[in-house]
């Protein structure tokens, strides 16, 4: 497949200017860039979903227009979106079975469906169970039920965009020879990520786009990660990493015991204790889905525990209003940005000063103090390199690292003492992550304490001083800087207690 | 570009846009009357002599003008209520029910209250009225926040409810003991708003109205709880998660609007009938969510759709008497006016990309 | 077990079963618009369009069924023009829904007028009659419940099954619930959010044109300004009280018309209750049980946003 | 004389009912007189006092404000028009150029009762009004007088649908009646005929001849018609000779009576129809007075 010359613009803005990209079969694909450079709108084309405005797609040396989804799919194109594409009140086979002309119209033959899902499933090793409900599986198995969708609709070239910024590494790792035995058996796979490690350890060649051009394409082979670094921003990037020995001020956060039975009825936090120090970082490391969120919340006060206690700074914060947490100096990054942290309708502004907007400082008598708002957004945009057009611009107008950097500075510059960051850098580009981290960093310098959840086990060794790992939402285990090695970590977060 | 400029850009834009909007609005009047005309042509009537009498009727006269601001008066009160509670992402439509209780409690309050002096009567009366307004609205409150009940539905129901428990009062305990029908008794002088202008039928609502407007416009954009609902109503679980109490704002959502529909019912007890009426509110409460959502949902806005809204109203049925056009058709063209309206709205957001003004 | 052949309670199953029709049909209606993410405030104008034009034609023309073939297909265009809003210009859809029924008011009156002139004399015309199942419809309960309706009815129940095998048992309903749940998936499927949207708008139109019809060449033989009275708005009210779903619709319909039934009853028991409170009854009702039976209203995620094709 | 009379009616004009009369009254005097007549329907409570001051100000040297409720707004519009007459329909409080006139139909849902107890078997007779308004009541309590008067022990249900306008809900209301045993029903509100078409039972007809809405069902009809005093009061406006009083116009003046049987009388006991006759002529001739009785019901 090729694909040649394309121009996708929206508006003022030109995604894509005069790319030219080419797969074969059998080939893994690299496509590599920052936030926004334009990857996913090039696969989007690619999928029918939008059409260029310049450029030819060649599919077996045929030109071909992709003049909609159905076209795409009837070419072979199948393709796993950033966003998850599944309608989480339908089953796994429903989901597959949507728009398929096989499927008949009445009484569809939705068994029949689910067991050739469940044998297609089983020939990739792509466990799926085609009778669950798509909205209660895990992260890691709704992207397999998005892999087996495109093959069912017999996908030879298959897409993916961002597949491995929600799974954890056992879940990526479990992921690589799927692929790897897909391009095997002939698929043609292009494969978008932001972790150069696994590009190395997966893919055959390289695109890196940036701002909408091809800055490059490489053997995987015969490149290495700081010449792809070098080639997405343009300059160098080292991820910064933690140094010194912990200082170990007394204790900002404790949690003693905490238990959380979720909506549903199910467990979720069994006699969870940590504490985090002054001037440290402790990490929380698990596979998703293990209690991180449900911790974060309870401590945070969005959930409320049925058991145990939560202090900050020696004060019983259990099942408070959020309200208090944030006068007591706790900030709070949250996992699902667009659900949880920002009003994507609102100002950048409002945005930035939503937690404080009663302060005095912003507000008298009840009145909101237009100016000093103003001021201060415009402050933490210059401190926090948010790179937007006005103050006043609707903050869901921003891509998704230029928010994440809005929630970082709203929370930091009100100089938390405690800082709870849950997946603070998922989906953002090397640039953006390094960022991010150094300003973690920093807090800790500045002796705040910081509870880091996270699944990248790269970005917990880099910078944390002691790792907490959560299994089934029990702790199994507690690990100090000295000694961390990443056999023992993967199996504690296995389930195996130390 | 710089800050200062791009905001500089963005002011002179809204600026400039909002006289357009407002002529393109005409522009949609303009095409509804005259798809109207030909109805009305249709029928062997002069459209000339109907919008004639329309006009006359509703702005072109001093007593005209008074009756369409009459007529503002409930449609704003209810339609910034409504505006404020969808602010919030409170689905409250049911103004109509809470206008009812209202004005039966101001009417009580009232006639409680006989003779005292005014200043002390009207705003007992106008608190009464809130107070119940406000009341009622709680049940839906409570019936969503505590059992989940969606208050689209609720609101809906407990507008029949409150019309026939109003109904119930006005034949039963607070029945005017002289008359067999359904109202309570007249309310002393004191108990009545002042009127305004000499001639007109015009009351002090009118004022009360442009001040709560006013209130409203200031409280909504330039408050702190104005803002916190505001980002209740755009996003509840952030607004929880950057500290903001979100029952609070979904209550001040339920009851302003309910504090405010009673207002209406006050101004129409103690301003126009001078006693409470079984039939107090044609719907007032139900044209009052299109006039909150015609306004954009912003206090001024609201003002501004309740008077166009008014004047329709009011010129319609002179144009039925004057120009004997069908009061069926009346209905149809103020449905094209609203419809137009929208499409208005629409129509340029199809051509046009997203715009990024914040909301 | 006497009081199962009483002619009281036959009488009461029997009312319960013909005052919810017209509800059932039209909140029906309402939950393929719905599940598809429109909401269709504009129910009660489709009634009312639909109670009109089935009996205009029926007067016209003599023949019932086509009054109601009429009725569904005036009802059905009626639905497109509220799509066109909703769906393509992509405006608010309360506003534009009572819009509606304010344009639908107006249009049925007016045409009224035109067709049979302000004389007093207002026209008639002999609606659909109950079919005779001879001994089936003095069966204790079920014969009142299901032998003594006229085929209206039985279009209508099988209109509830139908709905079901729609919505659960064939790829549309999967589309149609695709499309309300999620409609950047199902666009990315290939299918098409704008014009299922549309079809399941105009089909809500449809059943709401029946459900109206019902009412004046099945319920009764006149047209009166008006005459649907709010039951669009209270058919909103039984579509999530029956949580969607065919079934529960029609047993929440059953519930409002039985609650109606007993209260016209009720009043003429000498039992002291005021008036105004034994009318509300079906109203309180609906509230109470909306009260106690919501854990959650399971609304479609999509409910009331436009849907922007390839908006990202 | 230029007179030019306006009415406003509370409801549509189509409704075969009290906006029917009204509207016919009008058309009727307007004829008679050779006067310009205006009127506006569907009016409420919140619009009656602008549009009564509205046809003021356009000359109309008469209104009508048809609705019991209109009462308060034509008070006040009188007062600030006192060179216009104003006449409300069963209105209290009444002012110099304010008069009312009376809703006498009452008078012959009396005899509506005596005919429906002559006619029923069952003992029972039914009545099915809208909103129990003091007009409904007053006709419910004649309407009951009149059936006790030929049956002491006869039973009268009656039942309020709670709106002026629901056909579907009237005809269940009906029927409902029927099931608990009434067997002739006053039907006051469209829909009360499909019922008694649909149950084989009789129905009394109201306000106009609604016997085609049912030739088999509609035993005969009370009938109210406005036009004799719609006329009246215009030709005395003109002549100079108006009053403020009340006009009551009713079975005395054959404004209010019995519509034609179209045959169906051979279903009544002719004892009854005499009775009823008799009645007749005792109204006319003064001699008994149907009771006004507008008290609440449960
Ligand atoms: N629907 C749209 N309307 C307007 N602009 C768009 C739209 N979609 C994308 N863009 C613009 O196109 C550019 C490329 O976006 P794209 O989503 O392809 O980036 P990306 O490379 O996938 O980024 P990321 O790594 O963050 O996923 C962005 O700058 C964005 O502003
Ligand atoms: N409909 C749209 N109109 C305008 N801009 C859009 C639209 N959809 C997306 N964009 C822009 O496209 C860009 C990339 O979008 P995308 O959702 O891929 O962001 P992202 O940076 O990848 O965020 P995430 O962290 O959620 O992956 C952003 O700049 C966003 O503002
Ligand atoms: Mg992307
Ligand atoms: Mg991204």
């Amino acid at each position: 497949m090729a694909r040649r010359n394309i121009r996708v613009a929206f508006g003022p803005v030109v995604a894509n200017d005069d790319v030219s990209f080419a797969v074969e079969p059998g080939e893994i694909h690299a496509l590599l860039g920052e936030n926004g450079a334009g990857k996913t709108t090039l696969m989007r084309a690619l999928a029918g979903l939008l059409q260029p405005q310049a450029g030819s797609i060649e599919i077996g040396g045929q030109p071909v227009v992709i003049d909609g989804p159905l076209e795409a799919r009837r070419l072979g194109i199948g393709m796993v979106h950033q966003h998850f594409m599944l309608v989480p009140t339908l089953t796994v086979a429903e989901n597959i079975a949507l728009g398929l002309r096989e499927v008949r119209t009445w009484f569809p033959r939705l068994d029949q469906l689910a067991d050739e899902i469940d044998a297609l499933g089983a020939r990739y090793g792509l466990a799926v169970n085609a009778r669950a409900l798509a909205g209660e599986l895990s992260v890691a198995s709704q992207q397999r039920v998005e892999i087996v969708k495109a093959l069912y609709r017999g996908a030879k070239i298959l897409v993916l965009d961002e597949p491995t910024a929600v799974l954890t590494p056992q879940e990526a790792a479990a992921l690589f020879p799927v692929l790897r035995s897909l391009a095997a058996a002939g698929t043609a796979i292009v494969f978008i990520s932001h972790k150069l490690n696994e590009v190395m350890a997966v893919t055959d060649r390289i695109t890196v786009l940036r701002r909408g051009k091809v800055a490059g394409s490489l053997r995987t082979a015969e490149t290495e990660p700081r010449e792809i670094a070098r080639l997405m921003v343009g300059g160098e990037v080292t991820l910064p990493q933690l140094e010194g020995m912990p200082t170990p001020g007394r204790p900002l956060l404790e949690v003693d015991r905490l238990g959380l039975t979720d909506a549903r009825g199910v467990r979720r936090l069994e006699a969870v204790s940590l504490s985090v120090g002054a001037g440290e970082i402790v990490a929380v490391a698990g596979v998703d889905g293990n209690g991180q969120q449900e911790l974060a919340e309870a401590i945070v006060g969005l959930q409320r525990p049925d058991t145990g206690r939560v202090l900050i700074d020696g004060v019983e914060m259990t099942n408070r209003p959020v309200a208090e947490g944030i006068a007591a100096g706790l900030a709070h990054i949250p996992e699902d940005r667009h659900r949880t942290a920002i009003f994507e309708r609102m100002s950048v502004t409002d945005n930035a000063v939503a937690e404080e907007a009663g302060r005095p400082r912003f507000a008298r008598w009840g009145m909101r103090r237009r100016g000093e708002t103003q001021a201060f957004a415009a402050q933490l945009v210059a401190d926090y390199d948010v790179r937007l057009g006005s103050v006043e611009q609707a903050i869901g107008s921003l891509s998704g690292g230029n928010q994440q950097k809005v929630v970082l500075g709203r929370a930091l510059s009100r100089d938390p003492r405690l800082l709870v960051a849950v997946q603070p850098t998922r989906g953002l580009d090397i640039g953006a992550t390094a960022f991010l981290q150094s300003q973690l960093l920093q807090r800790r310098a500045a002796g705040a304490a910081v509870l880091l959840i996270s699944t990248e086990l790269d970005e917990v060794l880099a910078l944390a001083d002691r790792i907490v790992v959560l299994f089934k939402g029990r702790v199994t285990g507690v690990v100090a800087r000295a000694d961390f090695s990443v056999e023992q970590l993967g199996l504690l977060m296995a389930g195996r207690t130390a | 570009m710089s800050e200062s400029a791009s905001e500089a850009a963005v002011g002179l834009a809204r600026r400039w846009l909002l006289p357009r909007s407002v002529l393109s609005g005409i522009l949609c009047v303009l095409a509804a009357f005259a798809i109207g005309a030909l109805l009305i042509a249709a029928i062997g009537r002069d459209p000339v002599l109907a919008y004639l009498s329309l006009f006359e009727a509703s702005l072109g006269s001093t007593n005209g003008l008074a009756e369409t601001a009459i007529r503002t008066v409930p449609l704003a009160f209810c339609g910034i209520g409504i505006a404020l509670a969808f602010r919030a992402g409170v689905f409250n439509v049911g103004a109509e029910g809470q206008l009812f209780i209202g004005g039966v409690a101001a009417a009580w309050m009232g006639l409680q209250l006989g003779g005292q002096p005014q200043w002390l009567v009207l705003p007992a009366m106008g608190l009464a009225a809130a107070v119940a307004g406000a009341g009622w609205s709680a049940i839906a409150g409570v019936l969503k926040l505590r059992f989940r009940a969606d208050e689209l539905i609720t609101t809906i129901m407990l507008n029949y409810i409150a019309i026939y428990f109003v109904g119930y009062l006005l034949h039963g305990p607070l029945q005017d003991p002289g008359s067999p029908l359904a109202r309570t008794a007249r309310l002393a002088t004191e108990a009545r708003l002042p009127m305004l202008l000499e001639g007109t039928r015009l009351h002090a609502g009118l004022l009360l109205v442009v001040v709560v407007a006013i209130v409203a416009q200031v409280f909504l954009w330039r408050s702190v709880a104005g803002f916190r609902l505001r980002a209740v109503g755009h996003n509840a679980r952030a607004a929880e998660n950057t500290g903001m109490n979100v029952k609070a704002a979904l209550w001040t959502g339920f009851l302003i609007c309910g504090a405010l529909s009673g207002l209406a019912g006050f101004s129409e007890v103690a301003g126009v009938q001078r006693r409470m009426i079984e039939n107090l509110s044609p719907g007032f409460g139900y044209t009052a969510i299109i006039v909150a959502l015609l306004g954009q949902t912003n206090p001024l806005g609201v003002l501004a759709a309740a008077v166009l809204f008014a004047a329709l109203q009011i010129g319609s049925t002179t144009m039925e008497s004057a120009a004997g056009v069908p009061s069926a058709l009346t209905t149809v063209i103020q449905a094209l006016v609203v419809l137009l309206l929208i499409g208005q709205n629409a129509l340029p957001r199809l051509f046009r990309r997203r715009a990024v003004a914040g909301s | 077990m006497e009081f199962l052949a009483d002619p009281v309670l036959a009488g009461f199953i029997a009312a319960s079963v013909r005052l919810s029709i017209p509800i059932l049909l039209a909140a029906l209606g309402g939950m393929f618009a719905e599940k598809s993410g429109v909401l269709n405030i504009g129910l009660e104008g489709m009634m009312l369009i639909g109670c009109f034009t089935g009996f205009i034609t029926v007067h016209w023309s003599g023949n019932l069924w086509l009054g109601a073939g009429v009725a569904v297909l005036i009802g059905a265009i009626a639905g497109l023009g509220l799509a066109f809003y909703a769906v393509t210009l992509r405006s608010n859809q309360v506003v534009v829904g009572i819009a509606f029924n304010l344009l639908m008011l107006g249009v049925s009156a007016y045409f009224f007028r035109l067709a049979f002139g302000s004389g007093t004399a207002s026209p008639r015309i002999t609606p659909f009659a109950p079919i005779d199942f001879g001994p089936l419809g003095e069966i204790p309960i079920l014969g009142p419940l299901l032998f003594q309706h006229d085929p209206l009815t039985y279009l209508s129940l099988a209109l509830v099954v139908g709905g079901w095998l729609v919505m659960q048992r064939s790829t549309i309903g999967l589309s149609i619930k695709a499309v309300g749940e999620h409609p950047e998936a199902a666009e990315t499927l290939g299918l098409d959010p704008i014009a299922i949207r549309y079809a399941a708008v105009a089909v809500s139109g449809a059943l709401a044109g029946l459900g109206g019809a019902f009412l004046s060449i099945s319920a009764t033989g006149v047209f009166l300004d008006n005459m649907t009275a709010g039951r669009g708005y209270i058919a909103l009210a039984i579509l999530i009280l029956g949580r969607r779903h065919p079934f529960g619709v029609l047993v929440a319909a059953l519930l409002f018309g039985a609650a109606e039934a007993l209260q016209l009853r009720a009043q003429l028991l000498p039992s002291g209750v005021p008036l105004q409170f034994l009318i509300m009854l079906p109203y309180v009702l609906t509230i109470v049980v909306l009260a106690v039976s919501s854990t959650r209203s399971g609304a479609p995620a999509a409910l009331g946003q436009p849907y922007e094709k390839g908006g990202g | 004389a230029d007179l030019k009379i306006a009415m406003i009616l509370p409801g549509p004009i189509t409704d075969n009912d009290w906006n029917s009369v009204g509207y016919n009254g009008l058309e009727a005097a307007g004829k008679a007189l050779g006067a310009e007549v205006a009127y506006v329907e569907n009016v409420t409570d919140a619009d009656a006092e602008r549009l009564l001051r509205d046809f003021a100000e356009r000359g109309y040297g008469l209104i009508f404000a048809h609705s019991f409720s209109f009462g308060d707004a034509a008070l006040n519009a009188a007062e600030d028009f006192p060179d216009t007459t104003f006449m409300a329909g069963t209105a209290a409080d009444l002012a110099p150029n304010l008069g009312t006139y009376s809703n006498p139909d009452y008078q012959g849902a009396y005899l509506a009762g005596m005919l429906a107890a002559g006619t029923s078997k069952t003992g029972s007779v039914g009545w099915v009004g809208g909103m129990p308004a003091p007009n409904m009541l007053a006709n419910l309590h004649a309407y009951e007088a009149g059936a006790k008067e030929i049956k002491p022990e006869i039973k009268v249900l009656h039942t309020f649908i709670g709106s002026w306008f629901d056909p579907p809900k009237a005809k269940e209301a009906a029927i409902a009646q029927v099931e608990q045993g009434a067997d002739v029903l006053s039907a006051q509100g469209v829909g009360v005929i499909d019922a008694a078409i649909t149950k084989k039972v009789f129905a009394l007809g109201a306000m106009t001849d609604q016997n085609h809405l049912g030739p088999e069902a509609v035993l005969t009809s009370v009938t109210w018609d406005l036009g004799p005093l719609v006329t009246a009061v215009g030709q005395a406006v003109i002549d100079g000779t108006w009053k403020s009083e009340n006009w009551s116009y009713g079975v005395a003046a054959n404004s209010v009576g019995l519509a034609d049987f179209h045959g169906l009388d051979k279903h009544v006991d002719p004892a009854v129809l005499k009775a009823v006759e008799d009645k007749i002529a005792a109204i006319k001739a003064g001699t008994f007075e149907v009771p006004l009785d507008t008290s609440e019901v449960q």
